[in-house]
């Protein structure tokens, strides 16, 4: 019985698909919107298509993780040629990909469900439709090269292996993201990529730094993490189903239920803290602990993006109202201020490009944000834009750190002459980053400001702030592409040479590709927006990509003026950088210490926590037992009115009848009276043989009560181990020689005391109750009437003891035995330990 | 009056007489003052308890709490001399043996 | 006491005890005297038979009689309004003529259960015995009355 | 406690109590009694010996280390509740057997070697526990 | 009369409790027989007390000719004897061991386990 | 006369009683430990005595009463061992007797206290 | 020449049908458990043999527990009343998905810890009764599991307690008598605890057959029920090591050999949650509701409160002691949360850390051995010098936080749907169960903090706390002992991980196991009281 598969494609002209899970829809109607979905069964999947959606999806899903359990391994084998092996495997997944470009472009998708807890009703179901196939061929056509340049950049290092472990299966757990339908795939892959990015970020891991880092990171985004889950829930809460496709299809009905407001909040705060919005972006910058290729895979198309991939996905079901384009647009505008400004704060290169990553994010989560047919298409631009200047960059970095053994660009200068072909790669990214026409970094801006044309003053706030955004990522650019390598030669730690090939590779075919799709209007517009957008807007979208420079179009003058700051920024960087740093000092503090105090002043809160309620003190431990207990007597008797049978007018002639003096013989008073002496003698004797002897006492007019009242056997065992109780007691105390006093303080005797009389008339008054009532005793009657005839005993309690509920007798025995075997460990090592205590000194 | 009123009778009173008897062994041992004195009280308390359940025997006809005495006997002398071997533990001390009698 | 002695004696004492003298009862009390001489098995060995039925009949006799007086002396004791006067206690060392274990240990019971005398222990040359009484008047005639009475009865007995 | 007296006293004590100890849990299934209360009593008797004797010739005397005692008490017992399987009945179902020996008829029973194990148990234990306690040298640690 | 013994229950788990508070382990144990003492009353009484009469069919009975005591709360409370015997006897040895290795007998002594001065978690990564 | 034994046994009983509630009186107004040893043991065993033959007088079954004298022989065993257990144990302890005690020099082998 | 027992039968007291063969997995695996522990001390000439003697008894168990639990899953639950007497009068033992299931777990960790033990034990510890404390452990936790009567269960209980007193005083260190101080008192108190409220069950109620109780409970006082329950929930909130009675856990799980440390994270809180489970969910279910404030706080504080004790230690197996506690603020949250999905959750969690946290403590035993200390402060270095603890370390922890796909996420998913269920529902439990999803997620959190804390310290920091990054720690070396508890840990790690992957016989048994709890029909029927209204 092995897991059913469900195969689903659609454009394949079978039936329209309804959702199976739609109609026990928990809100309002919902309304369909969603692109044309055809459900196909896998017998006809695999006539028309062959095998092969079902092999390469799950080869696409599956083939990542297999390399990373074989990668060390592989690596132990092949050694420096391991990265050139492993990174087929992305490529191949590339080429997979590829294969459905044709399908998606034509406005279809695939779904691919694979049952998994059939029980639950949880597929790990995939669909593959514009958004998915970008993301997941940039993930994997990146993830290619970064496997191919770290290959490179970590030869010979102790642990490369593990490296390509971590590094494919991240790279899995990020397709798988992509490509999962089910929410909670998306959670699971989502989970996958906080854990797999920790173990990349700490992969430095000897330095505090990098853990801290890693930890900060890991932290952070499971609290997004945390975030999605509930929202995932709730969401399938609410529309009775997991899959996205069906919960998109249903539309906006969400938009009006109650709960919308949660649902929102959980899958913003989800994307939020992956795509590392301002103030919960510190974890970003930080991540440059990890080797340059993780920063150039995390920064590019992988990790934060994640946030990105969320809110685009989810844009047909949350997107389109006020709060959401208010939250979006805000949040997104302040990371793309802060992230640009950032950068320009530096003079690391890694910390630079870091910070311009936030501020690419938060342009993304603008353009969602804003949501119109023009600024999801500029979004997926510039999505695949960044992801291939900004992977390019991270390498040419990674490079000159590599070959230079430093990154600051106050001391790098010159390098174009020794490492030409790194600058080429570096000169045609920052372009693009840049924005120039003939780099698909154009085409991205052109759209992005054709978003906000022509708006009311929000809209021209927005323009403001993108114009002034990208202005400075474009002086960034700059200074990243001029001051290391050209202007003077400036000496550095290690004798710059050019890097090899493994690692020059991925920024020129990176950056030669942002070129390429420069020069394609067509191919972009087809291939990325359009696709992307249906996904996204869950309607056709058509763009208008042009290389035509046009005079009179105001976005010509945008991007003109653009430039122009981003020249300004760049001349001005080293002045503006000073009065940042100023501000900065002024400020005193950031985002990234308070996350130190709070994780220490968590460390320091627990410590605290902790040592209050385990202090060790066994007595203490106690008091909260019976306190417990107390509450637990008197809560519900009072709440419930459990006392009222002793206020019952007509029954208090009986009461007084049960507890009249009367009630007790002479003697039987005798009996109780020794039993209550011994108690108060045990309570009040000054020495612990008197407490014992005392204690005696009580047991044996314990005994004599049983006795009294019918029951020989338990008088008899009562007396017996009564007796056997001093004895031990004795036989111990024997070897003791013990402080006497009670040691208690007098607020503590009084505490203690009233806390005893708590629980002791807790106990007695709920007794009591429990004796108000009639016993049903149908099981002694069956046992007298069996006992003879049928068990062959006449002493029933004995016959109920061996026979009736002999099971009991035979745990219990047990208990005798186990006592037995504890009480001889504890004898027994004593032995053993002063043996050892002896031959020590 | 009628063996079986004769029995009933005089059991109550030994019953009493032992309950008063319990209750004195009781009072020596918490009053002491020493030690030894306390043991020898508990002594008697078995001894005392074992009579109880003998009179109890009587009184209810139950012979068979005979052999619940009878074991109290046993155990009682066991306690004893546990006891004494305490006593003896304790002694060497003889400014002990003076505090722990409470004086 | 031998341990055919020993098994005998239990096993009549088991059949009288489970209240059933049938013969399987007897050999059981006999398998238990068995086992309990083979626990005891140490002590047994070295044990003198016991002889001389009349003797040990009348030292019982002696003892019952004794032991009611004793009980009835220290009962009116107790009661007396006067006792502090009464009461004159003293530990008189009692020279012993008896060596076994069995003898010493016979008469040292048997004076603790008879009026107004108690043993405490045996001397470690086993000479002495000392007894503590509760009113001596006359050292001698206190132990002249022991070495005279039961010590002599005890020897006839193990003889 | 190693004097004269009591050493000498102490077999007849132990073997008293030890018989006591049988007859109480032979008849516990009609009269008080039973398996735990014999087995106190016998163990008892086992300390008795000890402190008459010391607790090496108390080992010496019992032979068998008193926890395989126990553990055979336990063995013994979860046996006689497992037979029931051959009488398709379920776990502790009790069987008996009428033996007829012409003079008495002797009623052999699951319970009876149930209670049994469980003097065995009590016995075995409590006289280890207590022989151990006497072994221990005692003195505390400084 | 059930009353009365439940009164006295109430006076026996007061007396544990109050021992069992009280940070002398040998007190402690005293508390903890007088509680389990207590709570075997209190299954007596809760299986309703009734005065002499065993739950003992008579020889050549089938069946008790009269009304006889509960007996299953006693067999119930005869294993809860015994166990509580077993442990009582643990906890005893232990108190004892305890206080050869830790020369300490009040529980606030004790404080091995969880040391009084706790290294303080790092600040750390 | 029918039922003799239980008037015997019931005045056996009230005897034996009435000697064990004299020897908890002795105890109690005695004025040493030595010399309230002989009221325990001494009124102890002959008030529990009569009482176990008060059972096996009232019992009506030998067995029982075969018992009870087992019981009792048992207690004139034991409690004078006992008492002679407790006495050398408290004076090798030194627990001395009340002043007016006249003494002859014990020699105790106080080297036999150890626990064992 | 023999007769049987019935001379006089009497048709309402004894079962005339006859028990086949296969009903007796359900008896076994006590009875061997118990008989085994108990020849383990026959053994005693012969020490060597107590290894495999007692891993050959725990397989037998294995097997029909196997067995036990194929038929409850195919056929509903499973009954055995002890001595041919009919319910309620003989002792019932019965199983449920969840009992029979929890039972197979503890067999299995039981089997692994068994051998696992090895590592740290040598020829002087032959003889000290190690595995037959063990079994004797296992029969209590097994026969807790599988009972239908409530005085059973607390013999169980007593059963399981005495075993774990010898196992955590084994040794004798002074520091393991200060815990066992402490455990003992508290566990016992615990013990005592449940039995007075027996006594006021069985007052009120006048039986003790699980099944019977449900169905002459509602006609009780309901203030009576409820100060009945409430002390139920107090002593195996006591044994669960629910806030605020949880203190004895800490104290007392650092101190023991390693492998008794695993087997008390696996099994002893476990039994304590399952009877909270048992007990309230199933048995009382309108007491539970009374008690629903009371439950949800509780479940709150465990659940925030534990992980900042794992985060604030320094003492390796302490540390994950306060995760232990973390697991049981999970299982209240689901026992607060009355409907399937939370009952199936609590269930599942309850299977979930069973196995995960033997593991979590197996694993930190080789890391002591090699590091030779306990101090995670002392620690460092475990990254690079071992894959294998790295990778069991890790993935142990992200189970216990709950990351998927570990075992850890299923009953954490159930859960937080449960919660969102009750949540959505707009009844006056809205706030409650908002609250305890918002618990369960900042216990998350926090849980990951804690390990992943554990994690750089211990795996990823080359030296000891302090040293600069360059002093690596020098470790030492696993002997062929070390490398059996390692190949052990592996061996578990496996089914928690393929249990993970491939979630859906537990959350298919977890479901019904829930359905059962919440409709106790086919429980009532099992034991043949069905049909018998009072
Ligand atoms: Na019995
Ligand atoms: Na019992």
């Amino acid at each position: 019985m092995g897991p059913q598969s469900r195969w689903a494609a659609s454009g394949f002209g079978w039936h329209n698909g309804q959702f199976p899970q739609k109609s026990a829809l928990a809100s309002p109607v919902l309304l369909e919107r969603g692109a044309p979905f055809v459900k196909v069964r896998l017998g006809i999947v695999a006539k028309g298509l062959g095998l092969d959606t079902q092999t390469s999806i799950a080869l696409a899903a599956l083939a990542p993780f297999v390399a990373a359990v074989l990668a060390p391994a592989i690596h132990h084998l092949l050694g420096r040629l391991s990265g050139y092996v492993l990174a087929l495997v992305p490529l191949g997944i590339f080429y997979v990909l590829l294969g459905f470009v044709d399908t998606i472009a034509a406005g279809n998708s695939v779904s691919v469900a694979i049952g998994w807890v059939p029980a639950y009703g949880l597929d790990l179901s995939f669909h593959l439709d514009g958004l998915s196939l970008v993301f997941a061929l940039t993930i994997s056509g990146i993830g290619a090269l970064i496997v191919l340049y770290s290959g490179a950049y970590l030869a010979g290092h102790r642990h490369q292996g593990r490296f390509f472990a971590f590094i494919l299966a991240f790279m899995g757990a990020m397709l798988g993201l992509v490509l999962a339908d089910s929410l909670l795939a998306l959670f699971l892959f989502w989970e996958l990529t906080s854990v797999t990015s920790f173990l990349l970020i700490g992969f430095d891991h000897a330095r505090q730094a990098a853990r801290r880092a890693a930890i900060q990171a890991l932290v952070i985004t499971n609290i997004g993490g945390m975030a999605l889950l509930a929202g995932a829930v709730l969401v399938h809460q609410l529309t009775g189903s997991w899959e996205m496709s069906a919960v998109r299809a249903m539309g906006q009905g969400l938009q009006e239920h109650a709960l919308y407001g949660v649902v929102l909040a959980l899958f913003v705060v989800a994307a939020f803290t992956k795509s590392a919005q301002v103030p919960l972006h510190f974890w970003l910058p930080n991540a440059m602990e990890a080797p340059t290729p993780v920063s150039a895979f995390l920064h590019s198309a992988t990790m934060v993006q994640a946030g990105v991939y969320l809110l685009a996905r989810m844009t047909p079901v949350l997107g389109g109202t006020t709060v959401w384009t208010m939250l979006l647009v805000g949040f997104g505008a302040v990371t793309l201020l802060w992230g640009a400004l950032a950068a320009i704060k530096q003079t690391d290169l890694k910390q630079m490009l870091a910070q311009t990553t936030l501020a690419s994010l938060g342009l993304l989560v603008l353009l969602i944000g804003l949501g119109s047919t023009y600024a999801i298409a500029a979004m997926m631009i510039y999505f695949v834009a960044h992801a291939l200047y900004k992977a390019a960059l991270f390498m040419v970095v990674g490079a000159i750190d590599h070959e230079t053994g430093t990154r600051d660009i106050t001391a790098l200068g010159g390098l174009a002459d020794k490492m030409p072909v790194s600058f080429i790669g570096a000169a045609l990214a920052a372009l693009s980053m840049v924005g120039l026409p003939l780099t698909v970094g154009y085409f991205a801006k052109e759209e992005m400001y054709l978003g906000v044309m022509g708006g009311d003053w929000q809209l021209i706030a927005t323009l403001v702030v993108l114009v002034a955004g990208n202005a400075l990522l474009a002086g960034v650019a700059l200074l990243v592409m001029i001051r290391p390598f050209l202007g003077e030669t400036v000496p550095t730690p290690k004798s710059a040479h050019e890097a090899p090939v493994a690692m020059l590779a991925g920024p020129i075919l990176l950056g030669g590709l942002g070129v390429v799709a420069g020069v394609m209007p067509d191919g972009v517009g087809v291939l990325v927006a359009e696709p992307g957008g249906a996904a996204i807007l869950g309607e056709t979208v058509k763009t208008h990509l042009t290389l035509v420079l046009d005079i009179a179009s105001p976005l010509l003058w945008l991007s003109a003026l653009t430039w122009a700051l981003g020249i300004l920024v760049y001349r001005q960087a080293d002045t503006m950088r000073t009065l940042l740093r100023r501000v900065d000092h002024k400020l005193g503090w950031n985002a990234d210490k308070v996350f130190d105090a709070a994780m220490f002043g968590l460390i320091r809160f627990a410590g605290a926590v902790t040592r209050v309620l385990h202090h060790g003190r066994l007595e203490l431990y106690l008091v909260a037992v019976f306190a417990a207990m107390g509450l637990a007597l008197f809560v519900p008797m009072l709440t419930l009115n459990g006392l009222a049978w002793m206020s019952l007018p007509e029954e208090l002639g009986q009461w007084s009848n049960k507890v009249g003096l009367g009630s007790l013989r002479i003697y039987e008073w005798g009996v109780v009276v020794l039993a209550v002496a011994g108690l108060v003698a045990v309570l009040l004797s000054r020495t612990r043989l008197v407490a014992i002897l005392s204690l005696g006492v009580q047991g044996a007019a314990l005994a004599l009560i049983f006795l009294l009242f019918g029951a020989p056997d338990l008088a008899f065992t009562q007396l017996m181990v009564e007796v056997l109780a001093v004895v031990i007691l004795t036989f111990v105390m024997t070897r003791l020689r013990l402080d006497d006093r009670d040691p208690r303080p007098f607020e503590d005797l009084a505490r203690d005391g009233m806390l005893a009389l708590f629980c002791g008339l807790g106990v007695a008054l709920l007794l009591m109750q429990v004796l108000s009532g009639t016993l049903d005793t149908r099981l002694s009657d069956l046992f007298t009437a069996t006992s003879v005839p049928i068990a062959h005993g006449h002493n029933i309690v004995n016959v109920i003891l061996v026979d009736y509920r002999g099971f009991d007798t035979l745990g219990e025995i047990s208990v005798v035995m186990g006592a037995g075997l504890a009480i001889l460990a504890l004898l027994r090592r004593r032995k053993k330990v002063d043996a050892a205590g002896k031959a020590a000194p | 009056m009628s063996p079986e009123q004769f029995i009933d009778v005089t059991s109550l009173i030994a019953l009493v007489l032992l309950g008063l008897a319990l209750l004195l062994s009781m009072v020596r041992i918490v009053i002491g003052p020493t030690l030894a004195d306390r043991v020898l009280a508990l002594d008697l308390l078995t001894v005392v308890a074992m009579g109880f359940i003998g009179a109890v025997a009587v009184r209810t006809g139950i012979s068979l709490y005979l052999d619940i005495a009878i074991a109290v006997a046993l155990l009682g002398f066991l306690a004893t001399v546990a006891l004494a071997r305490y006593i003896l533990s304790r002694g060497a001390r003889a400014e002990e043996a003076f505090r722990d009698g409470g004086a | 006491m031998n341990t055919a002695l020993l098994v005998l004696i239990l096993a009549l004492l088991w059949a009288g005890t489970t209240g059933s003298f049938s013969g399987l009862n007897l050999l059981f009390g006999g398998l238990l005297g068995l086992a309990a001489a083979f626990l005891l098995r140490d002590s047994l060995s070295s044990r003198r038979g016991l002889r001389r039925m009349g003797r040990i009949i009348r030292l019982l006799g002696l003892f019952l009689y004794e032991l009611m007086a004793s009980a009835v002396r220290v009962a009116l004791v107790v009661i007396r309004p006067d006792l502090k006067a009464v009461v004159r206690p003293a530990i008189v060392a009692v020279p012993l003529s008896v060596t076994s274990d069995a003898e010493i240990t016979l008469l040292a019971n048997l004076i603790t259960l008879t009026p107004g005398t108690l043993s405490i222990d045996v001397s470690p040359d086993r000479k002495h015995l000392y007894v503590h009484a509760l009113t001596m008047d006359d050292r001698e005639a206190l132990i002249a009355d022991i070495v005279n009475g039961f010590e002599k009865q005890v020897k006839a007995v193990f003889e | 406690m190693n004097t004269v007296i009591f050493r000498t006293l102490a077999p007849v004590i132990v073997a008293t109590m030890l018989v006591f100890s049988v007859y109480v849990c032979l008849r516990g299934h009609n009269e008080p009694g039973g398996g735990f209360i014999g087995g106190l009593i016998g163990a008892a008797s086992i300390g008795v010996l000890g402190m008459a004797w010391g607790a090496e010739a108390a080992k010496r005397a019992l032979k068998i280390d008193p926890m395989v005692l126990a553990g055979c008490g336990v063995v013994l017992a979860g046996a006689s509740g497992l037979l029931s399987v051959f009488i398709g009945a379920p776990f502790m179902t009790s069987i008996w057997l009428y033996l007829d020996l012409g003079e008495t008829v002797l009623p052999i029973s699951t319970p009876l070697f149930f209670d049994l194990g469980v003097y065995l148990v009590v016995f075995g234990t409590l006289s280890a526990i207590a022989l151990a306690l006497e072994g221990d040298d005692g003195e505390e640690t400084p | 009369m059930d009353y009365i013994l439940a009164a006295l229950v109430g006076l026996f788990i007061t007396a544990g409790v109050y021992l069992l508070l009280s940070r002398s382990v040998i007190r402690m144990l005293l508390g903890m027989t007088i509680f389990g003492n207590g709570v075997n009353l209190l299954i007596f009484t809760a299986g309703r007390v009734m005065r002499e009469i065993p739950p003992i069919v008579p020889p050549g009975l089938d069946t008790p000719d009269g009304a006889i005591a509960n007996p299953l709360p006693q067999a119930l409370i005869l294993t809860a004897i015994v166990i509580g015997f077993s442990m009582f006897a643990f906890l005893l040895v232990l108190a004892f061991r305890a206080y050869q290795s830790l020369d300490a007998d009040n529980t606030d002594a004790m404080r091995l386990a969880e040391p009084e001065r706790a290294p303080q978690p790092p600040l750390s990564y | 006369m029918a039922g003799l034994e239980l008037y015997i046994g019931g005045t056996v009983l009230l005897l034996g009683a009435a000697f064990t509630l004299l020897a908890s009186v002795g105890v109690i107004r005695l004025p040493d430990l030595y010399t309230r040893m002989h009221a325990a043991s001494k009124a102890g065993a002959v008030g529990g005595g009569l009482i176990l033959l008060a059972v096996a007088l009232v019992g009506q079954d030998s067995a029982v009463a075969l018992r009870a004298i087992i019981g009792i022989v048992f207690l004139l065993l034991t409690t004078p061992l006992g008492a002679h257990l407790l006495a050398r144990a408290s004076y090798i302890s030194g627990y001395r007797p009340d002043g007016a005690t006249r003494s002859d020099k014990l020699d105790l082998n106080s080297g036999q206290n150890s626990a064992t | 020449m023999a007769a049987s027992s019935s001379d006089v039968t009497l048709p309402v007291a004894m079962i005339e049908t006859a028990t086949p063969l296969l009903a007796w997995t359900i008896v076994l695996p006590v009875a061997l458990a118990l008989m085994g522990a108990a020849s383990l001390l026959l053994l005693r000439r012969w020490p060597r043999a107590t290894l495999p003697a007692a891993v050959i008894v725990v397989l037998a168990i294995l097997v029909c527990e196997a067995a036990l639990l194929w038929q409850v899953y195919t056929g509903g639950p499973v009954s055995m009343t002890m001595g041919k007497w009919l319910p309620p009068f003989g002792i019932s033992l019965t199983a449920d998905l969840f009992g029979a299931g929890f039972a197979l777990a503890a067999a299995l960790v039981t089997l692994v810890v068994l051998i696992y033990a090895e590592t740290d034990r040598d020829e002087s510890d032959r003889g000290d009764n190690f595995h037959a404390m063990v079994l004797l452990l296992l029969a209590g936790v097994t026969g807790a599991f599988l009972t239908g009567d409530l005085f059973n269960l607390y013999v169980w209980f007593e059963v399981t307690l005495i075993a774990s007193f010898g196992l955590l005083v084994l040794g004798g260190r002074p520091v393991q008598l200060d815990a066992a101080v402490k455990y003992g008192f508290l566990n016992f108190l615990a013990t005592t605890l449940f039995l007075l409220s027996l006594g006021l069950l069985y007052g009120l109620l006048g039986t003790l057959n699980m099944a019977d109780i449900m169905r002459v409970a509602p006609q009780a006082s309901p203030a009576a029920m409820t100060g009945v329950a409430a002390l139920l929930l107090l002593a195996f909130g006591m044994k669960a090591a629910a806030f605020p009675l949880n203190a004895w856990l800490p104290a007392s799980y650092h101190v023991p050999p390693v492998a008794v440390s695993a087997l008390f994270a696996s099994l002893l809180t476990k039994v304590g949650a399952y009877a909270l489970l048992r007990t309230l969910v199933a048995v009382l279910p309108g007491s539970r509701d009374v008690l629903e404030p009371v439950l949800v706080l509780l479940a709150i504080l465990t659940l925030v409160l534990a992980p900042l004790g794992a985060i604030a230690e320094t003492h390796l197996r302490r540390a994950i002691g306060f995760l232990v506690i973390g697991g049981i603020g999970a299982v209240l949250a689901g026992i607060a949360l009355p409907n399937a999905s939370g009952v199936a959750g609590a269930g599942l969690y309850v299977f979930h850390a069973m196995l995960t946290m033997a593991v979590l403590y197996m694993v930190a035993g080789l890391i002591e051995k090699r590091s030779g200390s306990f101090d995670t402060r002392q620690m460092g270095g475990f990254y690079a010098a071992s894959t294998p603890l790295s990778i069991l370390f890790l993935g142990a922890v992200l189970a216990t936080a709950g990351v998927p796909p570990f075992l850890g996420f299923w009953p954490k998913l159930l859960l937080l749907q449960a919660g969102a269920e009750q949540g959505v529902s707009g009844s006056a439990d809205t706030w409650m169960a908002t609250a305890l999803v918002v618990a369960l997620l900042v216990n998350a959190v926090l849980t990951l903090i804690a390990g992943t804390r554990l994690w750089a310290h211990i795996f990823w920091r080359q030296g000891n706390e302090g040293a600069s990054e360059h002093d690596a720690l020098a470790l030492l070396p696993l002997d062929r002992r070390g490398r059996l508890g390692l190949a052990m840990s592996v061996a578990l790690a496996l089914v928690v991980g393929a249990a993970g992957l491939w979630p859906n016989p537990m959350m298919a048994g977890a479901r019904d196991g829930a359905s059962d709890m919440l409709n106790p029909a086919r429980y009532v029927a099992a034991t043949g009281l069905a049909g018998d209204e009072p």
